[in-house]
């Protein structure tokens, strides 16, 4: 934790980066993201099991970006990141919404963190995206810094109601997302907390033509959600914001993690693993299966 | 907006499944239409003109025509549309003929569904803008790739038409296989003898360019505008030095180490080697992997006898570019080699005739090296084991052609002919010889090809069994050919003193990485692909890539000299004006909302797809966005669909025009 | 390591030195077999040809029991088992309306494909190293003509294994064991087996040119993995010199005989004396030396 | 089926160059299908959005084609290759959400399988009168109509409507 803080100091002391965004704690079981510009600041970073947003959202924001742009010259952005997180930062540099040299990474050593503010960090409590997580330090980073702890061994909850919804029967699925999807109430908090949900206008907001009927009935629900796993399909590197942001409890992780599994299995591509490899929407492979087509 | 509907009969081809009149008079409400009729023959003069007149009439803003295929009569109608002073891309057809009156036996479901169709139809043409097409210059230079005789006639073709060529060949010498057969059927005249003269015309030719022991590594633009890199195989040898005296070659120690590839591994060649006297140019290559100097440092006997101090040891591989118009295929094919199985493939390959263990089993080229004057026995038959005159030879029809279990199911084509004449070749020479031909069927279409047939069969007392084999056995240095005669349906065991296999032609080992490189689509055999089967046989679908010779399908030499010239022909069809029309179906980036992730990029088959900066009234870059490059983009609207922010359009065919149709379902 | 053991009829009545012979040596190198329980026909007699649904009933019973007894591989060293096996399920498996119909008669799902290895591919899996560290006895006077028949090797787009027209599997086992092999021209023709009753005729003639073919290229001895080639090649060898006065009798060893004399197993020990044709290794190396 | 007449409402997403090609020849060669089927045409199989989907079972779709042409015959020599993978997502979603496998299937028709254009027309108009009307998906759609009567939509009845009243 010190050592965070001392980092952190020297970082915009030294100007190598011109803000730092991390973590707040707020109290004993509650942390909220801070964006420190200011050595003084520093102080104030924290990380432990209750750090569980994702910051790297924020490095796509216009706002956040500028801060970097300092009397012409531009500087780094810190960033306080969760192996998990990196994920998210290794996709967007892919994705060309973020250069490598933009971005100054404080890759922490992680055990997992809580499902939600104001629980005790236990197995019981740990938060769903990490049951499956193998990244407990971080693949990029520029510097890496706290202790590596065992993570609690809970089983896999996401997977299994996945299994689940797959024994019923097609009817009954679609009743099934029916009914969930219908709580959506269109308030797009899910696509505002998703790092990966960058677009300057979204393909629901574009309305000639109409894409996706954005009044709040069952059809335009289906569609929206149905679009958003979509786009997300192959690239969503699984930190569960949209879940957790989502108002309505739509188990969306449901839908994100299903087709994270059908890019591992038929493409063997796990998102935001690698800087080296293409993406895997944007690329092709000679040899992809042709076993869909008649 | 007032829209023409004009459905056509067809005379009886759309009429009689489609109840025109009853289409006209729907389609009369559909909202938008100010017209709607119907004629016999709408692509007809009258019909044409009653299209212009209601046009000009009635002030319509757009027209639907409902008639055959928009593949056969588009141009036709659009040509009427600006003949009346509509853009040419507000008319639309629906396609009632071969999508529907053709394929439909009921009158009434008929009749309902060309109604749909129009409707579709007409709410696209409300959606469709106006569109220019494009104008891009060309350059009128030819890129030929491949120096046999296919490459060799379209480059000379097009050179004496006055444009520059670019020939390239990945091997030392242009002439491909050519110069290695003996003589050619129907004729028998010499290979060599007529090939020769025109190796030099490219080499003397002052607008060839000729790039020997080069191959193309990257092709990029399009139409009229490619610009094309070709990597220069380091020869070791400095071009403007060296004379061709042939010393080095001579003198080289090296002299069992490497096979002679022109002579079909049937002979050895030095270190430093000239494929075959009369190469062009004369001019020889040092072969790296064989050569005493690259080992050990030493030996440098061909530096010691070159008196021009032209062999250069450290010349590295060079990459040249060039600007070209248009780019002429012709790389030709490769013998099926029977010995070696496709990897992963246990049913491929002929164990049983045992080609690759039995010496004196051969292929085709290899017979024709035996047979050639110039070749390893100076055209005496001589068999490779031991050099004696074989008296009984049996040569095998179809090994690997025509045979879906274990080859390809296509027929070599070239075959039937090339072995009468081998067996023809081998009675005149050993005339109290035995040549035996095992054939499926005899396929002899061509001038004077069947009268050639029956001359090997009737005159020269080529015997022909109708079958096929199945084993062939070595015995006391005899080979044991078992087979059937189908004819007399008897086994049938014929103890050969040498075998000549017709082997499969089939596409050249790199030849699909090749056309992923030029960007041209090929079939499941490597053969490269024709635009139409029937109508644009020379045309690759890519727009200013055309096809010559066997890299399109397995052909004897006249087809590849008559395809040659025709891409020659339609090479200079692309230079005979200064711009190149185009139809304008572009992509476009709506640059307010491109998010700038690239995936349009990502996905562009023609990288058309640039990175542009956006900046802000004091210069400074503020977003870096999406930009089509017109000219590269040929409008497959993929990165449309890609775009998650549906910030990228293609026009002509726009996502609110294709909503439009799904609307109307 | 345990591998399923399929016998078939042969091990237990004319090939009975074959199942000897090929025990002691799996034991030798390390393996023990795990034979399926109450086994029936493979289905490789008339059946195949007269009842294909009864045929591949047959052989996909003992599949069946394979998996039920919890087994992953099996080996089955008759070559006409081998083939019938592998052919049986390939087809079983991948025709559903075949597969629904054996299920039926066996009342039981089929679950999953059953790896059967022929005896080659049995030695590939133990390890062909453990052939020449286990070595005792010098065999180099023997030199082989590795005959593989019709059935080992074929259909190839089914039974995956080795060249169906040159394959050399077997002579490389051989030559780990020590001996020494020929390259020659009859590996994989027919034998007649199929005729063995109705026209022996025609596998006198078949199967003396295989001899012959073996003798005119070096061999002193054929090497076969099959019972069905050896009761031809072996036994007939009687009616073919009735046949073909003349005819010099020629020892006819099974794969696993010759690999137990390389492991130091006497001939009696392996069975060799229950063959038409005599062989000893002794003799043959004197004979050799005279020579 | 309950309702005896019901035929099915199927769409087609083609490319322009392999398979609208390869329904033109099913047409030259005079070879038979159901009318059920309408083909959208666009340039390459790479351009169609899974939206383009969405949209059609919304304006009441129980079967949908796509089809390109086969891998490697590509006109834009790879548009079918990013098509392969997009489809690979979606249909795997779609089946995930509940909408049979039958509903919405892909083929790669060229321009010389005129036949075969039939033979997959013909599967898919057979597989989806065999699921009968997509209930899940009408549920949608009526539900859409009965909350928003006024939303403007282009109904086929209207030219039917004012024929009679002509």
């Amino acid at each position: 934790m010190e050592e965070l803080k001392k980092l952190a100091k020297e970082l915009l002391e030294n100007k190598t980066v011109a803000a730092v965004i991390g973590y707040q704690q707020v109290d004993d079981k509650r942390t909220k993201p801070i964006i420190v510009t200011t050595p003084e600041d520093a102080s104030k970073l924290v990380f432990n099991e209750y750090c569980l947003n994702n910051l790297a959202v924020y490095l796509t924001k216009a706002r956040i970006k500028n801060l970097a742009k300092q009397n012409g010259t531009t500087l780094k952005l810190g960033i306080v990141a969760k192996p998990c997180d990196i994920h998210a930062i290794v996709a967007l540099i892919q994705e060309s919404q973020l250069k490598r040299e933009d971005v100054y990474i404080i890759g922490m050593n992680c055990h997992g963190v809580v499902k939600d503010y104001g629980m005790d960090f236990s197995g019981e409590t740990l938060a769903t995206k990490c049951t499956p997580c193998d990244s407990h330090k971080p693949l990029y980073s520029d510097s890496n810094l706290g202790e590596v702890k065992d993570t609690p061994k809970v089983s896999d909850e996401v997977l299994e109601k996945i299994q689940a919804v797959e024994k019923m029967s097609h009817k009954e699925r679609f009743e099934y997302f029916k009914k969930e999807f219908d709580k959506c109430i269109k308030c797009y908090a899910c696509r505002a907390a998703c790092p990966l949900c960058y677009c300057q206008r979204c393909i629901t907001d574009k309305t000639v033509p109409r894409w996706v009927e954005s009044s709040p009935h069952s059809r335009g629900n289906f569609s929206w959600n149905v679009v958003r796993a979509f786009h997300l399909s192959g690239r969503c590197i699984g930190c569960g914001e949209c879940e957790r942001a989502c108002p309505m409890d739509i188990p969306l992780s449901l839908l994100n993690r299903r087709m994270t599994e059908t890019a591992k299995q038929a493409f063997a591509y796990v998102s935001g693993r690698s800087l080296d490899t293409p993406t895997l929407v944007g690329s092709y492979d000679v040899k992809d299966s042709d076993e869909l087509f008649m | 907006m007032k829209i023409g509907v004009f459905i056509c009969h067809c005379g009886e081809n759309i009429g009689r499944t489609v109840d025109c009149p009853r289409v006209s008079k729907a389609c009369q409400w559909l909202p938008g239409v100010e017209v709607s009729l119907d004629y016999k023959y709408m692509c007809s003069d009258p019909g044409q003109n009653m299209i212009k007149d209601e046009i000009r009439k009635k002030k319509l803003d757009a027209i639907v025509v409902g008639s055959c295929s928009p593949h056969m009569h588009e141009k036709t109608f659009r040509k009427a549309a600006v003949d009346a002073g509509i853009n040419p891309f507000l008319v639309e057809i629906a396609n009632l003929r071969e999508h529907c009156s053709w394929v439909h036996d009921d009158i009434d479901a008929a009749t309902d569904k060309a109604i749909d169709l129009v409707r579709m139809a007409v709410e696209k043409v409300k959606r469709n803008q106006p569109l220019t097409t494009i104008e891009v210059p060309v350059t009128k230079r030819t890129l030929v790739i491949g120096g046999g005789i296919a490459g060799i006639q379209a480059a000379l073709d097009v050179a004496n038409a006055g444009y520059e060529v670019v020939l390239v060949e990945k091997e030392p010498s242009i002439g491909g296989h050519m110069s290695q057969l003996s003589e050619t059927f129907p004729t028998l005249d010499c290979s060599q003898c007529i090939l020769t003269p025109r190796m030099v015309e490219v080499y003397q030719h002052p607008k060839i360019k000729l790039m020997t022991y080069s191959e193309v590594e990257k092709v990029e633009g399009f139409i009229g505008n490619f610009t094309v890199t070709i990597r220069k195989k380091a020869r070791h040898i400095d071009e403007s030095k060296c004379t061709g005296c042939g010393l080095c070659t001579t003198k080289c120690p090296v002299k069992k180490k490497a096979f002679n590839s022109f002579e079909e591994n049937l002979a050895y060649r030095p270190a430093v080697y000239v494929p075959f006297p009369q190469a062009v140019p004369n001019i020889p290559v040092i072969d790296e992997t064989v050569c005493t100097y690259y080992k050990t440092g030493k030996c440098q006997m061909c530096v010691k006898v070159c008196g021009r101090e032209a062999i250069s040891f450290d010349q590295q591989d060079t990459l040249v570019t060039e600007e070209i118009g248009a780019i002429i295929v012709a790389t030709g094919y490769k013998l099926y080699n029977i010995e070696k199985k496709p990897e992963g493939s246990m049913i491929k390959g002929y164990g049983e005739y045992g080609y690759g263990k039995y010496k004196d089993v051969v292929d085709g080229l290899q017979f024709e090296r035996i047979a050639s004057a110039s070749g390893p026995t100076s055209g005496e038959f001589k068999r490779p084991s031991d050099g004696k005159e074989p008296k009984k030879i049996v040569f095998i029809q179809c090994v690997g052609s025509r045979d879906d279990s274990k080859g390809f199911s296509y027929c070599s084509k070239i075959c039937c002919m090339y072995t009468a004449k081998h067996a023809m070749l081998y009675k005149h020479k050993v005339h109290d010889g035995e040549a035996y031909v095992f054939y499926m069927d005899i396929r002899s279409g061509g001038k004077m090809y069947e009268e050639f047939v029956r001359r090997a069969i009737e005159e020269d007392g080529v015997k022909y069994i109708r079958g096929r084999v199945s084993k062939i056995t070595e015995k006391n240095g005899k080979y044991i050919v078992k087979g059937e005669d189908t004819l007399a349906s008897m086994p049938i065991e014929i103890d050969a003193d040498m075998v000549v296999l017709a082997t499969a032609m089939i596409a050249q080992t790199e030849a699909s990485e090749l056309a992923q490189t030029i960007g041209i689509p090929y079939d499941k055999y490597g053969f490269y692909n024709e635009a139409h089967p029937k109508l644009r046989p020379i045309e690759s679908t890519t727009g200013g890539v055309f096809l010559a010779g066997a890299c399109q399908s397995p052909k004897d030499i006249p087809e590849s000299v008559a395809m040659a010239s025709a891409a020659a022909a339609k090479a200079m069809v692309l230079f005979g004006s200064d711009k190149l029309e185009r139809e304008p179906v572009v992509a476009k980036v709506n640059e307010l909302f491109c998010a700038g992730c690239f995936l349009c990029k990502k996905v562009c088959p023609y990288g058309a797809v640039e990175v542009k900066e956006m900046k802000d009234r004091n210069g400074v870059v503020y977003k870096e966005i999406a930009y089509v490059n017109e000219g590269l983009c040929q409008g497959c609207g993929t990165c449309t669909a890609s775009c998650p922010s549906k910030s990228i359009e293609l026009a002509g065919f726009n996502n609110e025009e294709v909503f439009a149709q799904i609307a109307a379902l | 390591m345990k591998v399923g053991y399929f016998p078939g009829c042969s091990q237990t009545g004319t090939a009975k030195e074959y199942d000897i012979s090929l025990r002691k040596v799996v034991e030798k190198l390390g393996t023990s077999f795990d034979e399926i329980k109450d086994w029936t026909c493979c289905g490789a007699t008339s059946a195949h040809v007269t009842n294909h649904m009864l045929a591949s009933a047959l052989a996909m019973r003992n599949i069946m029991l394979a998996e039920q007894q919890g087994l992953d591989d099996i080996v089955a060293p008759c070559a006409a088992c081998y083939n019938r096996l592998v052919v049986s399920q390939h087809e079983t498996m991948t025709q559903p309306a075949l597969k629904t119909e054996v299920e039926a008669v066996l009342d039981t799902k089929l679950n999953k494909e059953i790896k059967v290895m022929n005896l080659i591919e049995l030695f590939q899996k133990i390890g062909k190293e453990k052939i020449s560290e286990n070595k005792t006895f010098d065999i180099k006077n023997i030199k082989a003509a590795c005959y593989y028949g019709c059935l080992l090797v074929r259909p190839s787009s089914i039974t995956h294994f080795d060249d169906a027209e040159q394959p050399s599997s077997m002579e490389e086992l051989v030559e780990l064991a020590g001996a020494k092999t020929v390259d020659w021209n009859y590996k994989v023709e027919c034998c007649g087996a199929a005729h063995t009753l109705a026209r022996r005729d025609i596998v006198l003639d078949l199967s003396k040119k295989i001899i012959d073919d073996a003798r005119d290229h070096g061999a002193n001895v054929l090497v076969v993995a099959c019972p069905m080639c050896h009761s031809n090649l072996d036994m007939r060898q009687r009616a073919m010199k009735r046949a073909y006065p003349g005819h010099k009798e020629f020892p006819v060893l099974f794969l696993t005989e010759l690999l137990g004399l390389a492991l130091g197993m006497k001939e009696k020990e392996l069975g060799i004396d229950k063959h038409t044709i005599e062989f000893n290794y002794k003799e043959l190396a004197a004979e050799k030396a005279a020579v | 089926m309950s309702d005896k007449n019901w035929e099915p409402k199927i769409v087609a997403f083609v490319c322009n160059w392999c398979t609208y090609t390869g329904a033109d020849l099913a047409g030259t060669s005079r070879l038979k299908y159901p009318t059920n089927v309408k083909l959208i045409r666009v340039m390459c199989s790479g351009g169609i959005d899974p939206v383009f989907i969405l949209k059609a079972f919304e304006r009441g779709a129980d079967g949908i084609l796509v089809s390109g042409c086969h891998p490697n015959d590509c006109h834009y020599n790879a548009g079918n290759f990013h098509a392969r993978r997009r489809w690979t997502f979606f249909d795997e979603l779609l089946e995930y959400l509940g909408v049979e496998k039958g509903r919405l299937q892909f083929s790669w028709v060229s321009a010389s399988e005129g036949k075969k254009f039939v033979d997959v027309v013909s599967k898919v108009v057979n597989d989806v009168k065999e699921m009968g009307p997509f209930k899940s998906y009408d549920e949608l759609n009526s539900e859409f109509m009965t909350k928003f009567p006024d939303m403007p939509e282009i109904d086929k009845n209207m030219i039917i409507k004012e024929e009679e009243a002509v």
